[in-house]
């Protein structure tokens, strides 16, 4: 009993395990799947994802909601591909210009909520709305591919070396996820920044009462997942051939329930960001697996829907027994 | 006698249609505990508000350490060494004790927080106050009492040379009560200056040094506190005698009939087989400390939270109760020790709020009659002497008393039996307090019977003909009102305990 | 000003929804002047067409949003309503009354679920939401293959008829029964039982709950209303519109939430007012019109509805933050 | 309270001056009448050369004969001066006025209709009038392309051009047309059923010729590879939607002339994946074996939703399979997944016989261009969006000026690395 209790403490260990079985499921049925570069293309699709989870985690941790990630993050990679191809900006600006344009629209959601008090989920669904609007005034965009000049940026994502068949591509997009997986997990449990996110998610009176600015941690930590949706934006374009204007809205809860999978608590106060990571992996996994092992799109959705579904109701029931201890 | 540390001269604040504060004139000293009393509303909140910066005065001066000085926030009077404790706990209970102690000015290792440095200093506050608890532990797993000495141990951890008690004693059992005297004395012993706000009469005699009474946002004077008796700030505070002796003989009969009975009644760790009767017209009292299973108790009873075992008798019949919608149907009504979160709806207004748990009778076909329930609720303001304008008034705009009498409204609408009281005066000002336990005995006059449930010595002798007394999830005693005494209650509460 | 406010009517209807009224009709008359020929029924009609189904979605979300919950299921739902109901009308022979009641009923079930797992799994709304809207895309496109559904036309001499709920010759039908219907909710919000229970826990759960009232049920009742209206807000839809997709319908979620909310129903829960649903839509709906009769496409009225609402909630909290 | 008054007003204020900046700039004057400008365009389009079609239409070169559309619709693009000219129906047209039309696109996702927007500035320019294009955000918005329809019958134009996003939502909008007669040019899409008097005319691609022109050139690279295989080999083919008409006819254009050309040679074939294409093949096609043993598998997929990261994965996990040799993206977006989902394989390649997979595309735009051009894509079909917008505006101008117009269908061409660059499939080829 005891140790059936500290596996149910930690949902990331829960999520861990389903992440294998999900493997191990998609490796027996389909032969595929146990290519390399099956593993490399889910791999590609899964960092805009994991960008924008770690980023709307915090907002999350804070009891609040960022809806306004996915039409953002592709409002943004917009804006800067026109940027690339209508005034040869060099990429590296156009990188630089989508970090910043999310940030500030991060900064803005951070404002209504944290200084103008508005709803979370009211702010950012109007911000989503505005995001959406103007990506849909700009023209369907691809940024440069791999052989085009100013293709360097998709190594970020994936060192190709050599070309053709053999080449040898390694996912370093990977390791720089997790790297970022890492430093924001430290930011979270040891800065002040990070404290605050939680201890605003958990106690708001008692922050302010402490005589900490929490207007400006509360913008922060809209201003950090703004940020994250702006690096989000570079790997979209990394991977999508052709960004499409008005797109991008309902990419925001594939994040976001990634990050409830991933053990956030639905109220506030506390998280992880290393949860994120392997929330976002069941995510992914259901979304570019389940074609391998031939069911049909729309089953993916509605066992996405059940998976949410069953995350949460761990966590309620979880929640519950421990009540029922007490 | 040293000057004082902290001089507040004709404090003048005025919100839109209030004068909060009627040029007040408060002083302090170093090594002296300064108790501030008054009703609710009298302006001593307020005045503490703008100490520390949390309110602007419009005119006034406020000297300190002989300079004159305007915090605009609570972080500039704390680096100054004024610190509040504040009377609701404001704990993030998501972290840990010692990143609460030191939030908002943690030690820093470069960008990151040096959180064993915390730890230790937390620990080393700990042992000075002779506080037994563990830095690491997440601070939602702490009582109520431990939370607060975490509270205390971070207002002395400024540096503090003011440090305000909030109403402290509120939410802390006698015991812990003692233990914070002793704190307190410990820490005027090292010359710091303490203003100590609470309603309790008896606290401010034991501990304080001179009481200042406040009424209406006015100044009325300052007493020496071992010259004057309770009557005399009580009279200062109310400009009335209301002070009562506690009742000698419970005047219900013996043979009575039992209305409840409960019978092995488990919940969780806080109710381990607990068992007891009512009688009709009684007012049956449940003592305790704080964390003895009495809330938990009534809860459980009254279906709130889910119970384990146990067995409950209406009118000597056997009654399924698992959730309130089952207690209220036998007749049984709740008055929760936390109003706003249990008590009322406080975005609606008195009508909405009285027929609440009655309104299957206020129904005409599928829609409700407003007026029936309109003139229901009339008849209860009128009865209960509620004051509000009018029975459409939000109960959010009604001061904490007639809040209280809005929810026992509430439930004699419903015709309830039996009433549970948890706690039924905190919060609220001394008159309407009387005016409450006078409620309270009418209602068992005319044949309601009611379990209260108190943490506060005096308010059980007062008001119960038995009182029943609990310790750590357990009943430990049950006894009668005339053989009562604090003494032998406070035995039984702390039977178990070391 | 004060005195307009204690107003008795003004008091009775709510000085902000007067306001919000003001600005519809100001609203109206700039775009008249601007848009020569905007003035007049053709555009009225046309307005219309979107207030039928936006209407009916805004006045379900009001009630979940009244109970402090929300639902970002609405849009799909609609969609999977009109698909499941449409194809089993086209390609299994049920007849046109039976289909729409399949619609309805398809609302409601989806209303069920989600009532279930919020009140008596408490998952929070937002999460229940978001898996049924992807529950409810698979299903309809499960069901229909991935097949998109045109409902008959009005020429349609068997099963045109349902078109007449919406206009009939030129009569907006729609609106009558929309009214209707709103004020039906209007009626069951302020004076029915559930309502006041649907308000009362919106603003103090737990209240409620310790005064013997079963939350749970009634928290549910909302996301079942809700549904309901929902499969109805279907039938406007494809009486209207004709043709529903599956895979999508999110893009009216928002719409439809604004709507609500613009009518000064409080995202905190215990607020709401079905009479400034009805003019929230309108305005959402007039804009919409207005905008592309300027000559602008959605995007800028996707812009344009995000800053007012931003306005709108802002001038909420600053109020309450002055009542405090 | 105030405050809440004051907010709601500047709100109402902010709109207002919003929308009064919007006034001011859609009400810019239409573009002068410039009957002289109009002329030398007149002049510039040869008639001569937009000589019998067999002999010019391009599409034959590529599609065998027997499936080239028919003689008189086959459009015509001449080379050299890069003007485009028409069937004869539009000689000599001029604009009686200064026309000013709505043009309702499916949306302004791909580049696609940037193109097509392209052609109707090339026409507008030449013709003098002009055109105001709107367009829902995405091609799923049905009920918001219906909106903007409403509103551009609303305000009486002399004719509007329209690419519906759904053929049955527009019907009774079309029925409001053909009442306040109003002439409309369906382009891209034609609609089946509209009701009498409202369409005059439609350009639009034979989509289902489109479909059979990729099938028969994949066909070609696949041939010996089909029969030489002594296991069972794949074609897959990605959808973006089951849905709209013009995907339709083009996967089971594909679908159905590849198994045709399979069967011929003496091969069994099997239709697999999304229930709708299978059902319809089924239907098609009686001689179906199952998908065990069947010589040569067809596998459909469509993704949940017409994005391109969902498309990839579909296509990904065809590609992946070991017995996949072909693979046909039937718009923009599938193409592009198709091509993102190679990106980790490179497995496609023009040499089939090599062991690459051929992939064929659809419509063009840089990515898949690049990929032709650089031997990744075997080859693509285009249409021609740039002629389509071009001739509509033509269409409308003279049905505005009340004269007949026909209808003109455009064909798909095929086009892969070696014909890139001719002239007359260049101008197709948007970017």
């Amino acid at each position: 009993m005891t140790k059936k209790k500290s596996i149910l403490a930690d949902q990331r260990f829960i999520v861990l395990l389903v992440i294998i079985a999900l493997v191990v499921i998609y490796m027996i049925f389909s032969p595929e799947f146990r290519k390399y570069s099956s593993i490399l293309s889910m791999l590609d699709f899964s960092y805009y994802d994991v960008l924008m989870a770690i980023g709307v985690t915090f907002p999350l941790i804070t009891a609040g909601v960022d809806l306004s990630i996915g039409t953002g993050m592709v409002c943004y990679a917009l804006c800067a591909g026109r940027l690339i191809r209508d005034f040869n900006c060099p990429v590296l600006v156009a990188m630089l210009i989508c970090v910043l344009f999310g940030t500030v629209v991060g900064f803005v959601n951070g404002n209504l909520i944290g200084v103008m008090g508005l709803p979370p989920f009211l702010a950012t669904l109007c911000t989503c709305m505005i995001t959406r609007g103007i990506s849909s005034m700009v023209m369907a965009t691809p940024w440069p591919t791999n052989k085009q000049p100013g293709g360097w940026f998709h190594s970020i994502f994936k060192l190709t070396f050599g070309s053709g068949r053999n080449a040898l591509k390694l996912p370093i997009g990977f390791v720089i996820v997790v790297a970022l997986v890492l430093l924001m997990e430290f930011v979270l449990n040891h800065t002040k920044f990070g404290r605050y996110t939680i201890a605003i998610g958990s106690n708001k009176e008692a922050v302010i009462l402490s005589g900490i600015n929490v207007k400006f941690y509360h913008v922060m930590a809209y201003t950090i997942c703004g940020m994250f949706a702006g690096l989000a934006a570079i790997a979209y374009a990394a991977v999508v051939p052709t960004v499409q204007p008005g797109t991008g809205a309902g990419l925001e809860l594939d994040a976001i329930g990634g990050v409830f999978v991933g053990g956030v608590s639905a109220t506030g106060g506390y998280g992880s960001v290393l949860g994120t990571l392997a929330g976002v992996f069941v995510i992914v996994l259901l979304k570019t697996g389940l074609p391998y092992v031939g069911l049909q799109a729309n089953w993916q959705q509605i066992i996405t829907g059940m998976v949410l579904i069953g995350a949460v109701m761990i966590d309620v029931a979880k929640r519950r027994r421990m009540a029922k201890e007490q | 006698m040293a000057d004082a540390i902290l001089v507040m001269e004709d404090i003048d604040k005025s919100f839109p249609g209030v004068h909060a504060l009627d040029h007040v004139h408060f002083d302090v000293r170093s090594g002296e505990v300064h108790a501030l009393m008054g009703e609710n509303g009298a302006g001593k909140s307020t005045l503490m508000k703008v100490l520390t910066g949390i309110y602007s005065k419009d005119s006034g001066t406020i000297t300190y350490e002989g300079k004159e000085v305007a915090f605009t926030n609570t972080r500039e009077a704390q680096d100054a060494g004024i610190v509040i404790v504040h009377q609701e706990l404001n704990m993030v209970g998501d972290l840990t004790v010692a990143q609460n102690i030191f939030i908002g000015r943690e030690f820093m290792k470069g960008f990151a927080i040096d959180d064993k440095k915390m730890i230790e200093e937390s620990k080393k506050l700990f042992d000075e106050l002779h506080i037994d608890i563990n830095p690491r532990d997440k601070m939602s797993d702490l009582t109520v009492g431990k939370q607060q000495m975490c509270e205390i141990a971070k207002a002395i951890s400024h540096q503090a040379k003011v440090i305000i008690f909030d109403e402290p004693s509120a939410a802390l059992t006698e015991k812990e009560i003692e233990d914070l005297f002793v704190i307190i004395r410990d820490l005027r012993e090292k010359g710091l200056a303490i203003v100590y706000i609470s309603h309790r009469m008896d606290e401010i005699k034991v501990i304080t040094d001179r009481v200042t009474v406040m009424r209406d946002g006015g100044y009325v004077g300052t007493l020496i506190t071992k010259d004057c008796t309770k009557e005399d700030i009580i009279n200062m505070m109310v400009g009335r005698v209301i002070y009562e002796d506690p009742k000698t003989e419970s005047k219900v009969p013996k043979d009575a009939p039992v209305v409840l009975k409960v019978e092995h009644l488990n919940a969780g760790r806080m109710v381990q087989d607990v068992s007891f009767e009512r009688r009709k017209g009684e007012i049956l009292g449940f003592s305790g400390l704080m964390g003895a299973g009495r809330t938990e108790t009534a809860r459980a009873l009254f279906g709130a939270d889910p119970k384990t075992s146990g067995d409950i008798y209406v009118n000597g019949e056997k009654v399924t109760i698992n959730s309130p919608q089952d207690a209220v149907k036998h007749g049984i009504g709740y008055l929760s020790e936390d109003r706003k979160r249990y008590g009322i709806v406080v975005q609606k207004t008195i009508t909405e709020n009285s027929t609440l748990a009655s309104l299957d009778n206020y129904m005409s076909g599928f829609f409700i009659n407003k007026s029936e329930e309109k003139k229901v609720t009339e008849k209860y303001i009128q009865e209960l002497a509620t004051k509000t304008p009018s029975s459409d008034q939000l109960v959010v705009n009604l001061s904490g008393g007639n809040q209280q009498k809005v929810v026992i409204a509430k439930w004699l609408v419903r015709n309830c039996d039996i009433l549970i009281f948890d706690e039924p005066t905190r919060g609220i000002d001394v008159g309407a307090k009387n005016e409450i336990y006078k409620l309270m005995n009418k209602l068992a006059s005319e044949g309601k019977s009611i379990i209260m449930i108190s943490s506060e010595m005096t308010e059980i002798l007062r008001m119960s003909d038995r009182i029943v007394v609990m310790c750590e999830g357990k009943k430990t005693g049950e006894l009668d009102i005339s053989e009562a005494t604090q003494e032998k209650i406070m035995d039984k509460a702390t039977r178990d305990i070391a | 000003m004060e005195k307009i406010k204690q107003n008795p009517f003004v008091k009775k209807v709510g000085f902000n929804r007067i306001v919000l009224f003001c600005v519809m009709i100001l609203m109206y008359v700039a775009f008249s002047i601007m848009v020569p020929g905007f003035f007049g029924k053709a555009r009225i009609m046309s307005i219309m067409n979107y207030v039928y189904f936006l209407g009916f979605l805004s006045l379900g979300v009001t009630f979940v949003i009244a109970t402090g919950g929300i639902d970002f299921s609405i849009g799909p739902v609609m969609f999977c309503c009109g698909l499941i109901s449409g194809y089993t009308m086209l390609n299994k022979g049920a007849p046109v009354v039976v289909s729409l009641l399949i619609s309805v009923l398809i609302g409601f079930l989806f209303g069920t679920f989600n009532g279930y797992l919020v009140s008596y799994w408490t998952i929070p709304p937002f999460i229940v939401s978001m898996a049924s809207m992807n529950i409810a895309k698979g299903i309809a496109a499960v069901y229909t293959k991935t097949q998109s559904v045109s409902w008959p036309l009005g020429n349609d001499p068997e099963r045109g008829w349902f078109r007449n709920l919406v206009t009939y010759k030129g009569f907006p039908v729609g609106l009558v029964i929309f009214l209707c219907a709103a004020f039906i909710c209007m009626i069951v919000l302020n004076n029915t039982k559930p309502g006041r229970y649907i308000l009362c826990l919106g603003s103090n759960r737990e209240a409620v709950r310790l005064s013997g009232v079963d939350t749970k049920k009634w928290e549910m009742l909302a996301y079942v209303i809700c549904g309901t209206l929902v499969g109805i807000a279907a039938i406007f839809f494809v009486g209207a519109y004709t043709t529903v997709q599956p895979g999508y319908g999110d893009q009216y979620n928002n719409e439809a939430i604004a709507g609500c909310v613009m009518g000064g129903t409080s995202m905190v829960g215990g607020l709401a007012s079905i009479g400034g649903t009805v003019i929230g839509v309108l305005i959402i709906s007039l804009l919409q019109e207005g905008i592309l009769a300027l000559g602008f496409a959605k995007d800028i009225q996707l812009i344009v509805t995000g800053l007012i609402v931003i306005v709108v909630v802002y001038a909420d909290v600053m109020t309450r933050r002055r009542k405090n | 309270m105030k405050k809440k008054v004051l907010a709601t007003l500047l709100s109402a204020a902010m709109v207002m001056s919003l929308l009064a900046g919007c006034g001011g700039t859609a009400a810019q004057p239409a573009a002068e009448p410039a009957a002289q400008e109009a002329a030398p365009a007149e002049e510039a389009a040869p008639a001569e050369e937009a000589a019998p079609a067999e002999e010019a239409a391009p599409a034959e070169e590529a599609a065998p004969a027997e499936e080239a559309a028919p003689a008189e619709d086959a459009p015509a693009a001449t080379g050299g001066s890069g003007e485009y000219t028409g069937g004869t129906q539009f000689d000599g047209v001029t604009a009686k006025e200064a026309y000013k039309f709505p043009v309702d696109v499916k949306s302004f996702q791909s580049t696609y209709w940037q193109a097509a927007l392209k052609g109707m500035d090339m026409a507008k320019a030449e013709l003098g009038v002009d055109y105001d294009a709107h367009g829902p955000n995405s091609e799923s918005d049905i009920a918001d392309q219906v909106n903007m329809l409403n509103s551009d019958i609303n305000s009486n134009p002399p004719g509007i051009a329209l690419a519906a996003c759904d053929t049955n939502s527009v019907l009774d909008s079309l029925k409001d047309c053909a009442d306040k007669k109003i002439p409309v040019v369906c382009f891209d899409t034609g609609v089946a059923d509209a009701p009498e008097g409202s369409v005059v005319a439609t350009v639009a691609t034979d989509n289902t010729q489109a479909g059979e022109v990729a099938a028969e050139n994949m066909y070609k690279a696949l041939k010996d590879v089909i029969a030489g295989a002594d296991k069972q080999v794949r074609i897959g083919e990605i959808n973006q939607d089951a849905t709209a008409l013009n995907i339709q006819q083009r996967g089971m254009g594909f679908v159905n002339k590849i198994t045709d050309l399979i069967v011929a040679d003496g091969k069994t074939v099997a239709v697999v994946g999304n229930e709708f294409y299978a059902n319809e093949a089924k239907k098609a096609h009686s001689d179906l074996a199952d998908e065990k043993s069947a010589d040569v598998v067809i596998e459909v997929a469509v993704p949940a939703q017409t994005t391109v990261e969902l498309c990839s994965a579909q296509a990904q996990a065809i590609l992946s399979k070991e017995d996949t040799i072909g693979v046909f993206g039937s718009n923009q977006t599938a193409a592009e997944g198709l091509l993102a989902a190679d990106a980790n394989l490179s497995l496609l390649g023009t040499d089939a016989a090599a062991g690459d997979v051929i992939g064929v595309g659809f419509d063009a735009g840089s990515i898949i261009k690049g990929a032709i051009s650089d031997g990744t894509m075997y080859g693509a079909v285009t249409q021609s969006p740039l002629m389509m917008g071009y001739y509509a505006i033509y269409a409308l101008t003279m049905a505005a000026n009340g004269d007949k117009v026909e209808d003109f269908p455009t064909a798909g061409y095929w086009y892969d690395a070696s014909n890139m660059d001719d002239a007359t499939i260049a101008p197709n080829l948007y970017d």
